[in-house]
């Protein structure tokens, strides 16, 4: 499941989406809105995404994980619109035959999530906002 | 003419989320240029990216008015 | 919060207990029992503990790992009793300022509670039973 | 009178969960050269620690009667 949504996330449901009988593992990573950046009171922050690329993007970085780390099981959901503090704003769950491999793929993915994927967020503090510019994607594809 | 789907930061800068160019535009390279001398405040970002049909290309890439096109600055997901 | 229960794990409620407004980032591990082990169907295991004194030892490893990566919050949940396949047999929760950190502290967390924490788990096959010997204890102390 | 708590494989192979000693043990090297001495079978274990008050204890810990002792096979847990 990769999911982009403006609802609320289900955590719970992402787990049990990436659950297997055959994994003996689960990691799952789970991205919250602080309350503070740079010592600067958070008000809320606002996520965007190219929806369909978005979605393309993670597929991809799915797949390597999936046949790198011969994944059982996996899912991702992304937030999109205005995230309070302690709002979830992504959750990606991976299950694995043993625990190393869980760990090694869920960050792998959430890196790459952060790398390469089109979704941007904007911080608004107190008197004023400002458009996060973690990473230029990293990936360029030619033709 | 050509109509870009433009994020993030660069739609404040560019005044909105889809721009039409009437411009004559041929490749990746050319596009870049454009938007670079006339949105000079793009230059700030530490990158600019183009998407075309959901794939981020390189300068060489050319375009055409049917291909969907993106404009990508620096991405924060997560 | 470290428990050892007879009970389902709640798992969204782990989490719960360990997340933080100053977090933004969240990793758990789920362990979970697998529907077969070295190609043999698992019909059951049994865990069992030396509660107060594993209890005592994932504080230890909890008190290590929040000092070392400035955890945000935490929390540990391990079952006892009969768990068939696809039960959740440990949780380990973990809150830090930023992912890089979550991961790491998580998967100490979880090695360190295979390799010294006193739980013993029994895997039942059809036909037969066998204590699982992962790991002597590592840490000895002398007075 | 030592009273052992005694946890899995080696609780099967010492046939309880509590297990009384009368002998005059004085400590974990003791100990373990008499558990070991008496039930053979905790041999074939990859390793066997004793906890003393609720901490693993190396040979030259001493221990008493009051001391809350126990038999730690190889753990699995997790």
């Amino acid at each position: 499941m990769i999911k982009i949504t403006a609802k609320p996330i289900d955590v719970q449901k992402v787990i049990d989406t990436a659950s297997s009988l055959g994994a003996g593992a689960v990691n799952v990573f789970i991205g919250t809105v602080r309350d503070s950046v740079h010592n600067k009171h958070v008000r809320w922050l606002e996520y965007e995404a190219y929806e369909s690329m978005a979605v393309a993007e993670i597929r991809m970085i799915i797949d390597e994980a999936a046949h790198r780390w011969q994944l059982q099981g996996w899912a991702v959901s992304h937030r999109v619109g205005t995230l309070k503090p302690g709002e979830v704003a992504v959750v990606v769950a991976v299950a694995a035959v043993h625990r190393k491999e869980s760990f090694e793929a869920c960050q792998f993915i959430i890196d790459a999530i952060k790398a390469k994927v089109p979704i941007w967020k904007k911080e608004v503090f107190e008197g004023g906002e400002a458009w996060v510019s973690a990473n230029p994607p990293l990936v360029i594809h030619s033709n | 003419m050509m109509n870009l789907k433009v994020f993030g930061v660069a739609r404040d800068i560019m005044g909105g989320g889809e721009i039409a160019l009437t411009d004559s535009i041929h490749s990746v390279g050319e596009l870049k240029a454009l938007l670079l001398n006339r949105y000079p405040k793009l230059k700030e970002l530490n990158s600019l990216v183009i998407a075309v049909n959901q794939k981020y290309a390189s300068d060489e890439v050319s375009v055409a008015e049917t291909d969907e096109i993106a404009v990508i600055p620096p991405v924060s997901g997560g």
